[in-house]
């Protein structure tokens, strides 16, 4: 089918962090760390059920996540998992209507009141927890 | 007696003296014809009131006489002349060129819309999506007959839905939101919107029937309250704010 | 091959009925009790000091700590049923089409219920001693 | 072959007539098939741009009469209304406007809950219903919504109609061009309600929609119905510089001020009575002779103006009451109405002539209903009280509807579709148009025709300037602007374009030829030459017939029941 049969923007327009501000970011960060959380879960399980292998086959396993990379991937799951369930408080309040402003006469030149600060500080709340979660995951595992 | 001078006259008198001009950008295609979108240049003159419908029309009425462009109002009321304006969703009549800080000005169909050509698109699917949401009162006795008055409604009950009756059905919201942009079959911020104004709406009975209606797979759950469909609409509908209050009734926050 | 139980028919009619209102509420739900439940996984980690706690005999003893091993399953399950609903619902935006969306719901209950079955393999196995 | 649907009733235009009779039809019977052929998306019509009120009788109980709301539709009409007609609309509105109510439009509400309205031009009681200042927008949403309930309503969106046929006896059907493919159909009907709204883009200085163009009223004409009336045009006091969007009545309805250069308000000179709620006629020319004697302001364009001041109402009242034209004047010319004042100009607004029907609407062709500004009823005779169009609208819209419907039912007898008229129609519009040959670029003819018409028949008007004006008409019209650059077949707007300024050119004359024949000033129609109004030779309604050459003119009956004409004062 030609493309232009439905114009769609398809994947990049989904993206599209330019034009319409830091909600739009939050949309896409929220689909990432979901997606990603859900990789990591699925593997966790995986490495959880080396335990049958016995302590050898345990220690075998550990010793391959236990490396730099193992751990700056683990900082990265810390940082995706706080910012998704931050965002996913924000998005479930909002998804509930709370927080959203209420309908009013719209006056010239108009300010969506949905789009308003407290969401997005929902929202920037959500990206430091995350940045601070990550600091601290670091200390743990490189400080020892 | 003293004649009005002609209008016309002098406004080309007064043009010569203010105006600049920029490079407006429009993208031509024809998909019956062509392969591709091409991007055709000219050089207008621009007022500082000159709207970028203005400078398209002016295009067609100077330069090439086939570029495809809908418009009728010219005072953003009618929803007709939705486009994509440097990069972003906008009426063209209610985009000042000056307003745009830019020498050039790229103009495009509409996202999320099939093509007819050039700048004009297929409204067949926002028009479905709107109809099936019953936007009409629903009730029992909406006939008259000649002793009826009107069914009084404060002006706070009216406050409570005003905002969402002011939707021109320019499609901007469609074509900003994220969803649609892969997903064809997703009812929209349009619709969505317009479901909410009926059902707040204190003279209507149709909640529930309604709210059965948007409760499917591609309905009002595929909205992530990304918000630029209330970013884009250029009458304060503020879809998003419709969709989660909606929303709220069907997880039970209101009711 | 993961064989898949025999519950999975039943279910997949369940959910093929299902209005998508409370497919969307059980995601909410179960996101909303796995905040606290993960916080507890991971807090016991912390407490009993992240190395420490990957220990070959601390796993094992906690996983034979039947309310811990508990818990540990009915994050497994949460998190499984608001993942992979997750990962619909992204499929279910990405591409339309009778067959292609039919696919991803079934796709996505099945894996869910392969990825759960799997993981309380795991826990039970560990639990009652079986390794 | 060429394409061919059909319907039991086809409504052409769906602007509030349009939408309006399709509901009444529908609701009547749910078995006809009806189509809306509109040559726009059907709820993109210029009715959407209808700001300030729809006048109604509503508050019996707070003083408004019928009778009054019927006189003061006459008198404004410098007693050339049918006077019949315009009770017909008077005592059938309060019934609509509740109609509308139980439809879901958003009036505004007064504290007690009831439906509020404002004062308007020419009113001797506050009857303009209203919803904020987009009246017409809601009215046309409150419509449009409406229709979805029924499933016996098409919409051909973007379909150009371009002529009638008939036998000479009876309506057959219409031939019209889908934009988006460029197909070429014949739809084929029972009945045909016109309701393709007004020609205001006659003039280049207009608060018209761009796509209000007379193709309607042509495409009658040239099936020989009458177009009636035609030399009056209503110039509206309150254009806004420079885009000459309407700033609407209601702005001084609620108290707005017209001023001239030296801060004063003008109007009592003209109308003390009444100030700037006088009806628009009067102000538009009180404003004009303003101008004319030195006392108006140049905008920076160098058009001459005069100031309108809505400061006083204060910020809050404009956002609640006018927040379409503070967005308008903000937006278009960067004044905020609260804070500064707005340069106005009287501004081509309304077309008080159109297709000539009787009381019910019908037309002199069987099967032929008209309704909305594209049809002459006579109810605004030779001017127009704001708020009484969208009126007008709806009740005749009602009434054609529900007139066509009893039409079909009562079985039309099949006679034999004339292909010659469809082949001549195509061969008119294809060979004499799209495959025209020329250098004269008809957007610069359009741009010509709209100038003179704004420059040789605008507020005032003389013998001189409108002979002029019809001639300059005539040498546009031999030029070679018969052509279609764009070849393509699909929304090809060149060619909608060429047709309409075709139909331009020819409604022009009958508009200059009514005013010229017309030596008398009545209503909107303000000869310098003339300058009384004249009861004795022209208290009679003008009628123009299609002729190869140029339109023949008779002249119609005004029908007077119980109001003897007097004279005018506010
Ligand atoms: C700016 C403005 C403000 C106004 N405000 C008020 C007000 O406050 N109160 C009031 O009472 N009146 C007002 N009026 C007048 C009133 O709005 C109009 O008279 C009325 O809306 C006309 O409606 P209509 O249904 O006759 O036609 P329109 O709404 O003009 O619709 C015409 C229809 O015909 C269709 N059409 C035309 N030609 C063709 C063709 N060739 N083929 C197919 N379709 C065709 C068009 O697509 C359109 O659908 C205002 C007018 C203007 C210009
Ligand atoms: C525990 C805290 C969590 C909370 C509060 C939470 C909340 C949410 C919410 C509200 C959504 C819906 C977003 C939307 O519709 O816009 C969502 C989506 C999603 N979640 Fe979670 N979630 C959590 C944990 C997880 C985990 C651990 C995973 C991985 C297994 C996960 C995977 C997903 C996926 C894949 C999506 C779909 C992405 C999207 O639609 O944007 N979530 N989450
Ligand atoms: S909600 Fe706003 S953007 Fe969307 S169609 Fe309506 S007016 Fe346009
Ligand atoms: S942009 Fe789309 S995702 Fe929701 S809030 Fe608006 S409909
Ligand atoms: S032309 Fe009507 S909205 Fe732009």
């Amino acid at each position: 089918m030609n493309p232009h049969d439905e114009h769609k923007e398809g994947i990049g327009g989904m993206a599209n962090p330019g034009r319409y501000g830091i909600e739009r970011i939050a949309y896409w960060l929220m689909r990432l760390t979901g997606l990603g959380l859900l990789g990591y879960f699925i593997a966790h399980i995986y490495e959880t059920s080396n335990i049958l292998r016995g302590q050898v086959g345990w220690d075998e396993f550990l010793d391959l996540t236990q490396t730099t990379e193992g751990h700056l991937f683990l900082t990265l799951v810390i940082g995706m998992c706080v910012f998704h369930t931050v965002n996913g408080i924000r998005v479930m309040l909002g998804h509930g209507g709370i927080g959203v402003g209420k309908p009013a006469r719209p006056d010239y030149p108009y300010l969506p009141a949905s789009q308003n600060s407290q969401h997005k500080i929902g929202i920037y709340s959500a990206i430091v927890l995350a940045a601070i979660a990550m600091v601290y995951g670091m200390a743990v595992m490189f400080g020892e | 007696m003293a004649q009005t001078p002609s209008i016309a006259e002098e406004k080309t008198s007064s043009a010569v003296s203010s105006s600049k001009s920029i490079t407006l950008r429009i993208a031509r295609f024809n998909p019956q014809k062509d392969s591709d979108t091409s991007f055709m240049e000219f050089k207008v003159p621009v007022e500082k009131w000159t709207t970028v419908l203005e400078a398209i029309l002016d295009v067609k009425k100077h330069f090439d006489h086939s570029v495809a462009v809908r418009y009728s109002c010219r005072q953003a009321t009618c929803g007709s002349c939705g486009m994509v304006i440097n990069g972003k969703p906008r009426l063209a009549c209610f985009t000042k060129i000056s307003e745009l800080n830019s020498d050039t000005v790229t103009v495009e169909p509409m996202h999320n819309f099939p093509i007819i050509r050039d700048l004009a698109v297929r409204f067949d699917r926002l028009f479905n999506s709107h109809h099936k949401v019953k936007p009409y009162l629903i009730r029992d006795d909406t006939d008259v007959s000649s002793d009826t008055k009107e069914i009084l409604q404060s002006p706070e009950e009216l406050e409570q839905f005003i905002q969402f009756s002011n939707c021109i059905k320019c499609g901007l919201c469609n074509s900003a939101c994220p969803t649609m942009a892969t997903d064809s079959s997703f009812v929209g911020p349009q619709a969505l919107a317009q479901a909410y104004r009926y059902v707040a709406d204190s003279r209507d009975k149709g909640k529930d029937n309604r709210l059965k209606i948007i409760d499917e797979s591609h309905g009002i759950w595929r909205c992530h309250f990304a918000g630029s469909c209330s970013q884009v609409c250029p009458k304060g509908v503020d879809p998003a704010m419709g969709i989660q209050l909606l929303r709220g009734y069907m997880l039970g926050f209101r009711s | 091959m993961l064989r898949l139980p025999w519950y999975t028919e039943w279910l997949l009619c369940l959910v093929n009925k299902m209005r998508e209102s409370h497919i969307m509420k059980i995601h909410y739900g179960t996101a909303l009790a796995a905040i606290g439940l993960v916080a507890v996984h991971i807090l016991m980690r912390l407490t009993q000091g992240f190395a420490e706690s990957l220990e070959y005999e601390s796993v094992i003893e906690n996983y034979k700590f039947l309310p811990y091993a508990g818990l540990l399953e009915i994050i497994l399950i949460l998190l499984s049923i608001h993942g992979f609903n997750g990962l619909r619902v992204i499929l279910l935006e990405l591409k339309q089409g009778r067959i292609y969306e039919k696919a991803v719901s079934y796709g996505c209950v099945a894996a869910m219920i392969g990825l759960i079955a799997y993981g309380s393999r795991t826990i039970i196995m560990v639990n009652t001693g079986m390794i | 072959m060429v394409s061919s649907i059909e319907f039991d009733l086809i409504i052409c235009g769906s602007g509030l007539a349009g939408l309006r009779a399709a509901i009444a039809a529908a609701h009547k019977n749910s078995k006809i098939k009806i189509g809306i052929v509109s040559k726009l998306q059907v709820m993109r019509s210029h009715s959407v741009s209808a700001e300030g009120g729809t006048a109604a009788v509503l508050f019996e109980d707070e003083g408004d009469t019928i009778e009054s709301h019927i006189y003061d539709t006459v008198k404004g009409s410098d007693f050339l209304a049918d006077q019949d007609v315009a009770e017909r609309l008077c005592m059938e509105m309060p019934k609509q406007v509740y109609q509308l109510d139980r439809w879901g439009m958003p009036w505004s509400r007064r504290n007690d809950g009831r439906i509020d309205q404002r004062a308007f031009g020419g009113y001797s009681f506050p009857r303009a219903t209203y919803a904020s200042d987009k009246v017409g927008f809601f009215e046309m949403q409150t419509l449009y919504d409406t229709c979805q309930k029924y499933d016996n309503i098409e919409y051909l969106n973007e379909w150009f109609a371009t002529s009638i046929i008939h036998d000479g006896k009876q309506f057959m059907g219409i031939t019209a061009i889908e934009l988006s493919s460029g197909t070429f159909y014949t739809i084929k009907g029972k009945a045909l309600i016109i309701a393709t709204g007004g020609a205001g883009r006659l003039y280049s200085f207009s608060t018209y929609a761009l796509s209000s163009t007379p193709d309607g009223l042509d495409m009658a004409f040239r099936a020989g119905m009458a177009l009636k009336d035609m030399e009056f045009v209503q110039f509206h006091p309150t254009g806004i510089l420079p885009s000459g969007i309407l700033i609407t009545e209601g702005a001084r309805g609620e108290g707005g001020y017209l001023l001239n250069n030296k801060g004063e308000r003008f109007m009592k000179k003209y109308a003390a009575g009444k100030m700037e709620l006088a009806p628009r006629d009067i102000v538009s020319r009180s404003m004009m002779t303003e101008i004319n004697e030195g006392r108006g302001f140049k905008h920076e364009t160098g058009v001459d103006c005069m100031k309108l001041d809505l400061r006083h109402l204060g910020d809050e009242k404009i956002k609640e009451k006018l927040g379409g034209i503070r967005e308008i004047s903000i937006k278009f010319s960067g004044i905020d109405p609260a804070e500064e004042i707005l340069d106005v100009r009287p501004v081509c607004h309304y077309m008080m002539g159109g297709i000539h029907t009787d009381i019910d609407g019908a037309t002199e062709l069987k099967g032929v209903w008209a309704a909305g500004e594209a049809a002459c009823n006579s109810t605004h005779g030779s001017n127009r009280l704001g708020a009484n169009s969208t009126s007008e609208c709806i009740v005749w819209g009602k009434i054609t509807g529900e007139l066509a419907v009893d039409y079909i039912e009562k079985g039309i007898p099949n006679n034999p579709w004339p292909h010659h008229l469809v082949a001549a129609e195509e061969k008119r519009i294809y060979d004499g148009i799209f495959r025209g040959h020329g250098d004269a670029n008809p957007y610069e003819i359009r741009q010509e025709l709209t100038d003179t018409m704004n420059e040789r028949a605008y507020v005032y008007r003389d013998e001189k300037n409108l002979v002029e004006g019809l001639k300059k008409i005539r040498q546009l019209k031999e030029q070679t602007w018969k052509h279609v650059d764009d070849k393509a077949k699909e929304y090809n707007t060149n060619f909608t374009n060429v047709m309409e300024l075709d139909s331009m050119i020819r409604t022009a004359e009958v508009v200059l030829i009514g005013a010229i024949n017309r030596k008398e000033s009545r209503g909107a129609h303000a000869r310098t030459d003339y300058t009384k109004r004249d009861d004795a030779n022209f208290l009679h309604h003008t009628l123009a017939y299609y002729d190869l050459k140029e339109p023949i003119m008779k002249t119609h009956p005004v029908t007077i029941t119980k109001y003897q004409p007097v004279e005018r004062k506010y």
